[in-house]
């Protein structure tokens, strides 16, 4: 990568101003965006990107010999290449395939490889702390299979808890693990866990939603079989996410969608599928969508992402070290509050006993912007004991001005519900 | 744009902070129906028991935000002693007085919802009494399920009632 | 519907003015585009939606008790509304599913109600203009389930043979038909079709993929239960697609892909799903893409549908009539020339011995876009005996110009090749 | 922007207006292979011969467009009567000289296809005769699957005759 990255901490006040909705102002005030862990903001540089496609290329890619079309398609699969080499896919070309969001790639996963190429009678190994996205598809084809479901169970460190691992391991032939919980910001280390599925012959499909946005990926360093992620949450457009695979699994999987584009051929009688990566893209894929996740990369690669990461990792010290000095017995944190380089600028709340919805309310009214609700992880939720939290998440256009005035409005909203 | 004291009245907070008719009843002889939001996954639970017609007692359990506990607060309290006939006005007045928004949400020649455009026998805001508190809500679209959850569990309760289901059928 | 529509024929020099890619010159000349049937180009006003609602609203929907959630949430449920009322859908707000394209659309059909309510050993009848799209999970599923796949077939006058329907219906429990071939440019009467199958007690699937951006569509007039089309075919971005269904089938089919947003509860050993239409819509939707197929409606209905439908009638009978005159003997056009109103502004030619890629590639370099290949209908091709046709086809901002271009551009691909 | 003139080449329109050794051989002896282009539905069919590692016959049936007709025209002319590592060899460098475009396509720092790299003994694009003049194609991304598609069938006729599969294995 011949990216230039500047050294040194992120200038946050000159980033924001890259962003066109950061100089909106909400209920009179400064917008301070703390809900980045459900959906970032886009720098204007992204919807440029689209703008301008959408103004001098637009063409359905793939078919068309005539100049526009060509220039569409070399985007699209120059994209698809960037999103390879940023999380160091060995071949970018072949292995990285479009869907519409994170979901969809772990359901392509489910059905393709799932139903046609899990051994019978294998369990299936998930944990705790996944979002539904990852459990939901896997308690699907668990039913129609007749298989077992297990969890990896989440410790009172809010870490995994890998003491049962090869017990829990034994029999499975598929693992669901996130990188990095979007409730507790928990980053775990895949690698014992990659080491006991491949040993066990089982396959693992990592989740980094949460994980791809803010630390630098290798997918040869993780292990792992499968990664999925999505556009919104890395400064790119809704409307796509990524799976990547191993080549080799890839090119075993039936394809999952049917249509136009992952064909070779149809006869009225059946169908030879088309090779990788356009066999599990049917249909007109997210074309200006991918020009904007390509744009998205390189504004994360011009900051650098290690960086960034260095940058949340900051900002969470100093988010756990003023909450706790100011509201410290009103406040519960749920996730690790040492070890910060192994967790994400995500931070759940209960403060008082205030509902998280109420919070989030007055919150709002103070120009915040965070998240209440069980963040589509209802077992994790249960495991924590309560129906919901509020929840703050960091990204690159915060700064401690946003750390403060939360704090500052936790006292509005003490105040105001008495 | 609608400031939170349009939400959160004096009133509301009243009951929010103390709740009326909070408990349960022994079923059977009482009805017992759960309200879940699947938004925020709150619960709340409506026992009620009715005699001749009448609602003779209700009680409210189960948690969720300020707002639906004090809107089954004051649910509790305009309901509880009255026929089963006014409960239902009530149900059907107040839900009017909630639907408000959908409407705005549908745009200019919105599709009207054949339930409310029917019912002419409803009552107006104004007459609803402290309920009428409530009628900030439609201005926060995401907290109206939390103001008319437990009068949607109280609805299906009365209905199911008068279908004759055993409270031990549900449980 | 109050929008107030003009009266006349479309000024399609003005309507030009607000297409930013039209603006443009290929190869140093005026882009001369006639591949809107593969995908049409977008108006300034959708791209300024879209940038509009990333610069000021943008938040994930749904869940957000803050203002700009609540804003973005509010926009997303007023362009499904804005979709329902444009295609006439009795319940917009439950019966319009966001998918990423048609062709997921057709695909949750197959797999929602294909695997799970199609009764047993039940037949499935297509037909023989249709697009990969509404073939191939077709084939998946026939394949799956052992039930025989046939297939409507295509007369000479280029229109679906009907005179072997009740035969053909006997034993069907679902009927794929597309209401306008992407082709041919046939568009069928579907009430023959929607009656035999009705009364074999089968479910009628409409593929409108190329209808909905060209004529007003009542789906209660049609009378089909499900009906797809795609946002990027009718001026709206890529990455959107939507499926109407009929509210009782929607409701009583399984959910298809799993994950946030489609569930009430999620728990270790199981899901309850949500209500409709989020049942279907797994995952982060494509906020920003509904909020620009919104616009793309709207500019629409501000030019009248019946307006739009005349303009390319109008048009495909000056292309059909300029075209016979001058290269009569060296043209074949692959459909109908008669009864116009009842065919869309797609044009499917073979002209002279020439490859229809080498044709396409000659008219580029003269700044005219046309498709050349199988147009994603293989079946189709061998049914016509080629491989492959040369297709222009039309939209609202085409002129009677830009079929003297393509007819000047005929004269000299032909010296060309000589 | 590539012009026409940059794609058409004058002799490539020769080959195609008059195509050498077009026509089918009997199998057996000879070997059939079918290159399926799934862009645009097109398919040649090599037939070929090789006795003690020469390429003693080839014909060239299918259909396609100019550039895979005059391709495939030009490599029957190119290879036919050539020893069989002759024609291994012309296959790597006109393969190679397709390629070009794959890497700009890749951006600044393109994964590099190792095929390509560890292959040195390739000719260069000048010493390729007239086969130098599909070199265009590579500016048009789209049309290179064209000019390759005969030349893939051959390396796969090869390899298939290498590895002894009988033409009757495969019919
Ligand atoms: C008739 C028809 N059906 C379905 C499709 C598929 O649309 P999409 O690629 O957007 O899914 C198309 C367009 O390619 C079409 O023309
Ligand atoms: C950990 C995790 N996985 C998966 C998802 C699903 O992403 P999407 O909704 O874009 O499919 C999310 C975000 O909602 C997430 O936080
Ligand atoms: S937030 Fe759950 S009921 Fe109000
Ligand atoms: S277009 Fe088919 S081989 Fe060239």
């Amino acid at each position: 990568m011949t990216t230039t990255v500047e050294a040194g901490p992120l200038d946050v006040t000159a980033l924001r101003r890259e962003f066109p909705i950061l100089q909106q102002r909400s209920h009179g005030r400064r917008l301070v965006y703390l809900d980045s862990a459900s959906s970032s903001q886009r720098p204007r540089a992204v919807l440029d990107a689209m703008d301008h496609y959408y103004e001098t290329t637009h063409a359905n890619v793939h078919r068309g010999v005539y100049a526009i079309a060509e220039e569409a398609t070399r985007q699209f699969e120059m994209a698809r290449r960037a999103v390879g080499r940023f999380i160091k896919a060995p071949r970018p070309e072949v292995e990285v395939i479009f869907t519409k969001n994170a979901t969809e790639a772990l359901n392509l996963v489910a059905h393709s490889y799932g139903r046609h190429l899990l051994p019978d009678r294998k369990a299936i190994l998930l944990t705790e702390l996944e979002h539904h996205a990852n459990i939901v598809p896997w308690l699907m084809l668990a039913a129609e299979r007749g298989v077992e479901l297990r969890y990896l169970p989440v410790g009172d460190d809010y870490r995994l808890d890998l003491r049962d691992l090869d017990r829990l391991m034994d029999g499975v032939g598929l693992v669901g693990v996130s990188t990095m919980s979007n409730v507790l910001g928990t980053i775990t280390d895949l690698s014992p866990i990659v080491q006991a599925a491949h040993a066990a012959g089982a396959v693992v499909v990592a989740d980094a939603s949460q994980l791809v946005p803010h630390r630098s990926v290798d997918v040869r360093a993780l292990g792992v079989d499968f990664l999925a992620f999505t556009g919104h949450k890395m400064l790119g457009p809704t409307g796509i996410g990524v799976l990547w695979g191993r080549e080799e699994l890839l090119d075993a999987m039936p394809p999952f969608l049917g249509g136009g584009e992952m064909i070779r051929d149809v006869r009225l009688d059946g169908f030879t599928p088309n090779d990788l990566p356009w066999k599990f893209e049917a249909g007109t894929p997210p074309i200006a969508e991918a020009v904007g996740l390509h744009a998205a990369i390189g504004f994360l690669e011009s900051l650098g992402m290690n960086r960034v990461a260095a940058h949340e990792t900051d900002l969470t010290s100093r988010a756990i070290e003023i909450l706790m000095e100011r509201h410290g017995d009103d406040l519960k944190i749920f996730g690790p509050t040492t070890d910060l380089p192994a967790r994400g600028g995500v931070l759940s709340l209960a403060f008082r006993d205030l509902h998280a919805h109420d919070l989030a309310q007055v919150l709002d009214a103070e120009g915040i912007c965070i998240r209440a609700g069980h963040h589509c992880a209802k077992p994790l939720m249960r495991r924590l004991g309560v129906t919901a939290t509020a929840r703050a998440s960091f990204y690159v256009y915060n700064g401690e001005d946003d750390i403060q005035a939360l704090s500052d409005a936790l006292d509005v909203a003490a105040a105001f519900f008495g | 744009m609608a400031g939170l004291e349009d939400l959160y009245r004096e009133i509301i907070l009243d009951h929010y902070r103390s709740p009326r008719n909070r408990g349960e009843l022994a079923v059977p002889p009482a009805h017992r129906v759960e309200g879940f939001n699947p938004l925020c996954g709150d619960e709340v639970v409506v026992y009620l028991e009715v005699n001749d017609g009448v609602l003779t007692d209700l009680r409210i359990a189960g948690q969720g935000c300020s707002i639906s506990q004090s809107s089954a607060s004051m649910m509790s309290a305009a309901v509880k002693g009255r026929p089963v006939e006014q409960a239902r006005k009530l149900i059907r007045s107040f839900k009017a007085m909630m639907s408000i928004h959908e409407h705005s949400l549908g745009g200019e020649d919105s599709t009207e919802d054949p339930e409310d455009q029917s019912e002419a026998d409803t009552l107006k805001p104004e007459d609803l009494g402290e309920l009428a508190a409530l009628q900030g809500v439609v201005k926060f679209p995401v907290r109206i399920k939390c103001a008319t959850l437990s009068w949607n569990a109280l609805a299906q309760g009365l209905d199911e009632i008068a279908a004759g289901v055993l409270p031990l059928d549900r449980t």
